[in-house]
């Protein structure tokens, strides 16, 4: 054996390996069959918390829950705006929006065989509030209208539920999984309701009306749903067998797993969608959703430059909103005027929906110029003070806003540090120290009313609001807030809206980036898919053909 | 010393260094700035009586020293803790990915060591030969590769291009698990008498098994050649020969026993780096397993499944360690337990 | 010494490969065709630090290699080809003050640990095997969350987790050594602890020590990666090439570049280490030396 | 050489624990040296001979204190070695030097022969710089080397020639007493008259005093004045050589030199034949540790241990027969 | 025997006669049963040369097994594939084996071989080792015994008890014994004839007696002298100057010239032939006749 064979044969399995791995840029597929047509295989990101209705407040849980239990009433397609029966026939309000009455369908069982009556759904609501899950605290939904004296049993197919207060959303809130209702027998069967405590066993387990029951479910693998034969809609047409929902957390695995037919649908990121699109046999479809991006600025930073009106709009200026669209959310974003996202009601009092801000680093400059925050010799601002950015870790799109925003801020003569911490860290450093600039965040709808998005974004803590801790406060918007939350009037809102907007615009305390799109890749051999962004998945609706 | 005797004094020896590890772990995790009260209440839209509340609850009010009194008393009644990940018990989520780990590590070490110990002798017999070179080469790739990268091209290559094995996963879709007993898929399905599902769970377990080896099969290798080569030079190999066995027995009879001595060890080493290894590995092949959990508990700062974990990995570590030096004991007559 | 390494062609390719990777990070600023420019940050404990950035521009991202851009461009339009040989004296720094520290702390405890025994030793040892007893992978990575992400930090963990392998090493070689007749006889002329321990110990614990050290720079460099793609690596935008694999994983399969030069360039240097070690030891290693 | 006693043991002991059960209690003694009496005279050579593993390199060791003994005492120049403060210990440590068994091992291999040589003079701040230097090649010169060897690395030396580097360092301090441990046992007969002649010319030049230890009872018999045969960690017999070869009391030594092959195909020795093997230290037999293998074993022997005594003029045994 | 391996040992040229042929012309199957059958070799460290992992009645058995067959397997009567019987014919061989080997360790006299036989070498003593290590290769009767160094390892005590037993059993098995030592002790008491080997070469050969009595090479005649013998007078040991030369760049001509008193130009250019001085005594050096004559007159000057 001589020296030089061993080169060759080193520099050639160096090569060999290199082209095994990269090689495959030819496809010579073609169609595949359909893989496992009676089951749904969903790959995705995270794994439930809980199954336990009164609990889940995250999406994972609900994708879950929505399958096996069922509320009162229901949505169905992409219909958000009306109310269908579902565990309830039909139902009444009293004059005064106080009583409602709901009549229940008979012949129902849970999946267990037990009969579904009136207690169970007193009990459920009861329940709710009285174990006020003190993990995730979703009780509040019920318990802004409801306490354990508003459900009374008339007989055993109708309830009456008596309102603390007036509510316009209460069916919403109703078909939302803290609404659900679980069979009393199971729950008092293991471990009943404790005040403030979860039930342990109920976070593990699920006995609901629902057209499916829960196969198994094991941590950060899988869920697996099967159907429930006891299901009232029964199962007549189409439908599947089988529901997989398998918690992948690198993308490349559910990239291949979409693309060898393994999963029906994949979470994709934005940055990957163009590993999938154009595929053979893949649909990627956007639709239109109420998750906001932001950047919140903290107004009592210890850097206290950002406490001047001046400093945040001319940042506002500085962020390169199209460069979010089209860089880090590859085109699947649309620009956010304010706090309310465009489709919500009054989204229209933000100046028609029109932005504010653009991006214009000249007009950024003059307002600082103006203001007397002039660059220095070597070419900084604020003399040289370093504005601290974070965002959360593993958050792709926020790290391409972070480092682009960056660069802007150097053109601007601000020197920047960009870091990125988990979770928790971040929490205790948004409300535990002041040692924060700028973060950037995201929300999402809890119901579908711009309540839900204006108080926490720019009320104050005065009035229970300002979640994101920025300190920004003012008597007019506040005010403003408060009056269009407690009236019908919708004139009276839109206009106080309105003032509200025209104030927080001019001294914002984050930036209104935009609107993301949601994006659910799947195999073309799905039918029967709609997007429901208050209910998504629903998959006694989906079949495979 | 007798074998029971050197078995209770190595596990009465085990509680310090355990003692150690929680101290450790316990240290590391407050030194972090976080807030898991408020993590735990659900982020920013939590309500402040909620956090406030499981703060009292995780007694994260009190003193650094009197919190570790805290943990160290639930953990003798093995209790450790919630995983605010999971919002489970910690217990529960280690009883669950512990098994997975413990088959996939299993595996690797059942495709690296043999094929390392037959490799290297391969190597050491021929030595200086093409085949030699060859085996010599691929080892020493083999460890230099990052595992992570490995496992990619492996899952691109083998998953995707050419779909010979399953992208992820323990079993396939529409195999329903086996009944538990034991936790290892291929173990509980052939107790259940369940064929099929075991085959799927040999079949998922080949890729992921094999990454995970790959860097201790070239250890292995590189180790049983060295001590193979020093064994053949020794006297008593010269007088197998004088004996006048043939080449054959002198190697597989005389060589090779003697030459495993330092490859167990050298085995029970490696399960230190498998069980690290098995981070990167279960987070691509998407093995549920207490390396993925480990790793989404780093990043989500999720300190008590941190501490379980490391306790557990520590554990499983030092007693595979004690298995080895009992192994040791039975290959080598000469060792005698209880030298320290 | 160089002659040495004639015998073996293996570690000849792995004197060469560490030999070019040295060059490549002393003349780095040479040979790149883009350059990061400097800015001077203030942290939270008030101390300023220098933080590299590169020149983000969208519409060059995902570019191919070509001409203009040998290993291609990332997500973020900068050129990997750049970042790459850049990287190349990240990492070296990185390994080396890694390795580094850790041998001296190591060797310290280490050697006082084996000359002393008793009481010390009990103690560095106990302590030593509370480390040994986590896989190091596992315990960097609790270190690293906890320091937070940055290369400095990364640097600190690998430290806490490399020590105690070079305190057994060096108690072993210490305890085999101290039986040696040589340190015997420097005790019978009156020799102190201390200067048995430096002038006679030590000197000759040097070539495990050094093959163990080659060795690690390169197991160093594998877990500092593993880390980074873990995701708790340097902090976003240094030309770190476990960050760089990190970030270019998701692209694998539209930019294959990405992921695989920054892949290429650690293979190439833990390679180098390893041959190089292996050489090493089949030098300083006399019963291999057959 | 005078009648003044340089060193004397005083009841040594040097028992080694062997820890063992769960908690490692100390559960057993390794007897290496027991009780130990002997004494050396001014300028005289006491030969220490003995079979592998009877506790003889250990005693040297111990009366150098390189080993801290169990029990018992070691006089030297007057003062008690086990007594006294390291501090002093260490201001007495020129007198008494060392020479060891394996010249390999002896020499630390990363030091040049000019340090080795001169790490005595410099940690005992004899001399230093052009001063060491000199001192250095004089010592050299004394044992048979020259300038050119003072800048090598002990492996560039054969076997010999490092066996005289370790005399030059035990040499370096003027010392008055070394204890020879096995110096020749790994050197080929050739060299090993080399050697041992050089220690009787330095013997008589300098007037040193040795303790020899060795196996090898033809090596003993050419340079010691003295010898004391050492069986299982405890001294049988101590004569002057001239004595002991003559007429060997304990049936011990008698074995012992009755086994020497003759390297005369002349003589055919009558051979005593000993049963058995060395019993170990840690539980040697009881009473005389010798009469599992004696030959002329009586029924007290396992019982009651023999104690040294006189039995002619300087001429002791440890035996009931006499 | 052919044990050197291949690299870096190499025969490069020169033949071995046992029995009439040449061991070098054998092919490697035949060498494996002259190894250990007809030929067989004792090893200097029997710690070492035992393999540490097996008993030593396994290990005696392995030969045994090879070699005599004890009890031959009757091959027709199992089938091929019949794994039991096969297994059980191994078990029974096997006990068999033991059982003889057994024996043979009680044939060197070990005390309670039942128990030894199934004792690892680290159990034993050095002399036990030694010990087991004859018996395995004398199991099975070899024609020539070569012994390397088998004392050198052991006390003086147990040498005389090991030099002893290797007479013993010569005499027993009427084997030749070819002893390899540096203890010129040992040969005047154990040999019949004796060769000294010098730098790689036989310098002289003869007699016992003869090389004892009448040595005719400086280099044996120094040996001799410089030896301390306990029946000699003390005083200073006549030494042979210099260092043994090593074997890679060993002196020209005759390589023992450096250092021997009778060297003249002719010793460093031509290394000196092997003749026979008087029977059965070969000297290779020139100037053997000179070294005679120094010997004669210093025994004439003891004599006188």
């Amino acid at each position: 054996m001589n020296n030089k064979k061993v080169g060759l044969l080193a520099i050639g399995m160096c090569l060999l390996m290199i082209a095994a791995s990269f090689s495959g840029c030819v496809e010579t597929e073609t169609e595949i069959e359909i893989k496992n047509p009676d089951t749904i295989v969903f790959y995705t990101i995270g794994d439930p918390k809980t199954l336990d209705p009164a609990d889940a407040y995250d999406t994972a849980s609900g994708e879950v829950i929505f399958s096996i239990y069922e509320g009162l009433i229901t949505y169905k397609g992409a219909d958000t705006e009306t109310f269908y029966p579902s565990l309830a026939t039909d139902w009444s309000v009293s004059n005064d929006s106080l009583t409602w009455t709901f009549n229940l369908r008979e012949n129902v069982k849970f999946s267990n065989g037990n009969d579904f009556t009136a207690e169970d759904v007193k009990y459920s609501f009861d329940r709710v509030l009285i174990m006020d899950a003190p993990e995730s605290g979703v009780s509040w939904i019920l318990s802004q209208c409801m306490d354990t004296n508003s459900t009374k049993i008339i007989d055993d197919y109708t309830i009456e539920i008596t309102l603390t207060d007036p509510y316009g959303g209460f069916l919403a809130l109703l078909g939302y999984t803290v609404g659900y209702i679980v069979d009393k027998e199971t729950v008092e069967a293991h471990g009943g309701v404790v005040a403030d405590t979860e039930n342990e066993w109920m976070k593990e387990h699920a006995v609901g009306t629902g057209p499916y029951m829960l196969d198994h479910w094991t941590h950060k693998t899988e869920v697996v749903l099967v159907k429930n034969e006891n299901y009232w809609g029964g199962w007549d047409g189409k439908h599947v067998d089988k529901v997989v929902i398998k918690t992948a957390d690198e993308p490349a695995t559910r990239i291949l797993a979409l693309l060898n037919g393994d999963a029906d649908f994949a979470y994709i990121p934005y940055e990957n969608l163009e590993d999938v699109e154009g595929e053979d046999g893949v649909i990627v479809q956007p639709y239109d959703s109420y998750d906001v991006v932001l950047v919140i600025l903290n107004t009592k930073s210890n850097n206290a430059y950002l406490a001047e009106a001046e400093v945040r709009q001319a940042l506002s200026y500085a962020f390169n909103y199209q460069s979010a669209i089209d860089d880090a959310y590859i085109g699947y974003m649309s620009r956010l005027p304010g706090c309310i996202p465009v489709g919500m009601p009054y989204y229209e009092t933000q100046n028609n929906g029109v932005p504010v801000y653009d991006y214009d680093l000249v007009e950024a400059e003059k307002i600082l110029d103006d203001a007397g925050y002039t660059e220095n010799d070597d070419g900084y601002r604020f003399n040289a003070t370093t504005f601290r950015i974070f965002y959360n870790a593993g958050n792709a799109e926020r790290l391409k806003m972070s480092l682009s925003f960056q660069q802007e801020l150097t053109e601007l003569g601000i020197i920047s540090t960009v870091t990125t911490e988990g979770w928790p860290q971040l929490l205790h450093r948004m409300f535990a120290t002041s040692d924060w600039d700028i973060i950037f965040m995201g929300w999402g709808p809890d119901y579908n009313d711009p309540d839900d998005y204006i108080a926490p974004f720019v009320g104050s803590a005065d009035i229970g609001q300002d979640t994101y801790n920025t300190g920004w406060k003012n008597e007019t918007v506040d005010e403003m807030i408060l009056k269009a939350k407690y009236t019908t009037d919708h004139e009276e809102r839109s206009d106080a809206y309105q003032t509200a907007f025209d104030i927080y615009i001019h001294d914002p305390p984050m930036i209104f980036i935009g609107q993301r799109q949601y994006i659910r890749p799947m195999r073309d051999w799905v039918q029967g898919y709609s997007y429901n962004p208050v209910r998504e998945w629903y998959w006694y609706d989906y079949y495979k053909e | 010393m007798k074998t029971w005797e050197y078995i209770t004094r190595r596990l009465i020896l085990l509680i310090p260094v355990l003692i150690g590890v929680t101290i450790l772990t316990f240290v590391v995790s407050h030194v972090i700035p976080a807030d898991p009260a408020m993590h735990f209440a659900g982020g920013p839209k939590a309500q402040p009586e909620t956090i406030e509340r499981i703060r009292e609850e995780l007694h994260l009010n009190e003193p650094v020293l009197v919190q570790y009194f805290y943990y160290l008393n639930d953990l003798v009644h093995f209790d450790l803790g919630k995983s605010y990940l999971e919002s489970r018990p910690v217990t529960d989520s280690l009883a669950q990915y512990f098994p997975a780990t413990l088959e996939l590590t299993i595996f690797a070490m059942l495709i690296s060591i043999p094929l390392g110990i037959v490799g290297g002798i391969i190597s050491a017999i021929r030595r200086n030969k093409l085949s030699d070179h060859i085996t010599r080469f691929i080892a020493i790739v083999g460890y230099s590769l990052p595992i992570f990268w490995l496992a990619l091209m492996f899952q691109y290559a083998f998953a995707y291009q050419i779909p010979i094995l399953p992208l992820e996963g323990r079993l396939s879709i529409g195999v329903s698990a086996p009944p538990p007993v034991t936790g290892l898929f291929v173990v509980d399905s052939l107790l259940a008498g369940d064929l099929e599902a075991c085959g799927s769970a040999l079949y998922h377990l080949l890729m992921p098994a094999f990454t995970l080896g790959f860097a201790t099969l070239a250890l292995i290798l590189r180790m049983t050649r060295s001590s193979m080569l020093e064994v053949m030079g020794a006297d008593y190999i010269r007088t197998a020969r004088a004996k006048g066995l043939s080449e054959r027995t002198v190697i597989f009879k005389h060589a090779l026993r003697n030459a495993l001595i330092p490859t167990v060890t050298v085995s029970g080493l490696s399960f230190g780096a498998l069980l690290g290894g098995a981070v990167l590995t279960e987070t691509i092949f998407n093995w549920p397993g207490m390396g993925r959990f480990a790793a989404s508990a780093v990043i989500g700062l999720d300190f008590n499944s941190v501490m379980g974990f490391t306790l557990v990995v520590a554990i499983t570590y030092v007693l595979a360690n004690l298995i080895v030096d009992l192994l040791y004991a039975v290959i080598d007559p000469r060792v005698k337990l209880g030298g320290v | 010494m160089l002659h040495l390494f004639r015998h073996s062609l293996l570690s000849m390719i792995g004197l060469a490969l560490i030999l070019l990777v040295v060059f490549i990070a002393i003349f780095a600023p040479l040979l790149i065709q883009e350059h990061p420019s400097y800015v001077e940050v203030s942290t939270d404990q008030g101390t300023t630090r220098v933080e590299e950035r590169w020149d983000i521009n969208f519409e060059n991202k995902l570019l191919p290699p070509g001409p203009e851009h040998y290993f291609g461009t990332d997500d973020f339009g900068r050129d990997i080809y750049s970042m790459v040989v850049w990287g190349t004296q990240i990492s070296l720094k990185l390994c080396l003050m890694v390795v580094l520290t850790a041998t001296i702390i190591g060797v310290i405890l280490g050697g006082v640990a084996g000359y002393f025994g008793g009481k010390i030793d009990e103690i560095i040892m106990r302590v030593t095997d509370v480390f040994l007893a986590i896989p190091y992978l596992i315990l960097a990575m609790a270190v690293a969350a906890a320091l937070g992400r940055s290369i400095e930090n990364i640097m600190m963990a690998l430290i806490v987790v490399w020590w105690p392998q070079y305190a057994r090493l060096l108690r072993g070689q210490v305890l085999s050594i101290r039986e040696n007749q040589y340190v015997e006889a420097a005790r019978s002329v009156g020799a102190s602890g201390w200067r048995i321990l430096f002038r006679h110990i030590l000197p000759n614990s040097f070539s495990p020590l050094l093959v163990q050290i080659t060795l690690d720079l390169g197991a160093v460099l594998l877990v500092a990666a593993g880390l980074s793609f873990i995701g708790l690596g340097a902090s976003p935008g240094t030309a770190e090439w476990g960050l760089m694999i990190s970030m270019g994983r998701t692209h694998m399969f539209h930019a294959w570049w990405y992921v695989t030069f920054p892949g290429l360039a650690i293979l190439i240097t833990v390679l180098g280490f390893n041959l190089l070690g292996d050489g090493i030891r089949d030098i300083t290693d006399p019963k291999l030396r057959r | 050489m005078n009648d003044e006693i340089i060193l004397k043991t005083d009841h040594l002991k040097e028992y080694f624990p062997i820890k063992s059960g769960i908690f490692s209690k100390v559960k057993d003694y390794v007897r290496a040296v027991d009780d130990v009496d002997i004494y050396i005279q001014k300028g005289e050579t006491l030969g220490i001979a003995g079979e592998s593993g009877c506790g003889k390199t250990t005693l040297g060791r111990t009366i150098l204190q390189l080993i801290k003994p169990t029990d018992g005492k070691v006089f030297f120049m007057g003062s008690d070695l086990s007594k006294i403060n390291k501090k002093k210990l260490r201001k007495l440590r020129p007198h008494l030097q060392i020479v060891f068994q394996d010249p390999a091992s002896s020499l630390n291999p990363r030091m040049i022969i000019k340090k080795i040589v001169g790490e005595p003079l410099v940690i005992n701040g004899v001399a230093k710089g052009a001063d060491l230097e000199k001192k250095v090649l004089e010592l050299l010169k004394t044992v048979g080397l020259t300038e050119q060897h003072m800048y090598r690395y002990p492996h560039e030396f054969s076997g010999g020639q490092r066996q005289r580097i370790g005399i030059a360092r035990a040499l370096a301090l003027n010392p008055d007493f070394i204890v020879l441990d096995e110096p020749t046992s790994a050197l080929d007969v050739s060299v090993q008259a080399q050697i041992l002649n050089l220690l009787k010319d330095l013997q008589k030049r300098f007037g040193l005093t040795y303790l020899f230890i060795t196996h090898d009872l033809s090596v003993i018999n050419h340079i010691s004045d003295r010898i004391a045969i050492m069986y299982a960690g405890k001294i049988v017999e101590v004569a002057p050589t001239k004595d002991l070869f003559k007429k060997q009391l304990h049936p011990y030594t008698q074995a012992l030199l009755s086994a020497i092959p003759i390297a005369d195909p002349n003589i055919k020795s009558k051979r005593t034949h000993l049963r058995g093997e060395v019993p170990s230290l840690i539980h040697p037999p009881s009473g005389c540790n010798f009469h599992p293998r004696c030959p002329k074993e009586m029924p007290k022997c396992s019982k009651i241990e023999p104690e040294l005594k006189e039995s002619s003029k300087g001429h002791f045994v440890a035996c009931h027969l006499y | 025997m052919q044990l050197i391996p291949d690299p870096p040992g190499k025969i490069i040229d020169g033949q071995i006669f046992f029995e009439g042929e040449n061991l070098l012309e054998k092919r490697a199957k035949d060498m494996q049963y002259i190894r250990g059958n007809e030929i067989s070799m004792i090893f200097q460290e029997p710690m070492t040369a035992l393999n540490p992992v097996y008993t030593i009645g396994d290990q005696i058995a392995e030969v045994l097994i090879l070699h005599k067959a004890v009890g031959e397997v009757d091959k027709k009567e199992i089938k091929k594939y019949d794994i039991i019987g096969k297994r059980k014919q191994k078990k029974n061989l096997k006990k068999k084996s033991i059982k003889k080997a057994v024996d043979s360790l009680r044939m060197v006299q070990i005390p309670d071989p039942e128990k030894v036989a199934e004792q690892y070498p680290h159990e034993l003593s050095g002399g036990m080792r030694q010990r087991a290590m004859i018996a395995m290769m004398l199991a099975c009767n070899p024609k020539l015994l070569i012994a390397d160094e088998p004392t050198t390892a052991l006390d003086v005590t147990v040498q005389a008890q090991i030099i002893d037993l290797m007479k013993d059993m010569q005499r027993r098995t009427n084997a030749a014994i070819w002893l390899i030592t540096h203890d010129l002790g040992v040969i005047a008491e154990t040999c019949d004839k004796v060769g000294v080997m010098y730098a790689g070469y036989i310098v002289e050969f003869g007699d016992v007696q003869s090389i004892f009595d009448w040595p005719n090479h400086p280099y044996t005649r120094g040996l001799l002298k410089t030896i301390p013998k306990i029946t000699k007078k003390r005083g200073k040991l006549d030494i042979i100057p210099g260092f043994v030369p090593n074997l890679i760049t060993p002196p020209s001509g005759c390589r023992f010239h450096p250092r021997c008193k009778y060297a003249t130009s002719e010793c460093k250019k031509t290394p000196p032939p092997l003749v026979e001085v008087e029977k059965n005594h070969f000297v290779a050096c020139h100037h053997y006749e000179d070294v005679k004559l120094s010997v004669i007159s210093k025994y004439q000057q003891v004599k006188p």
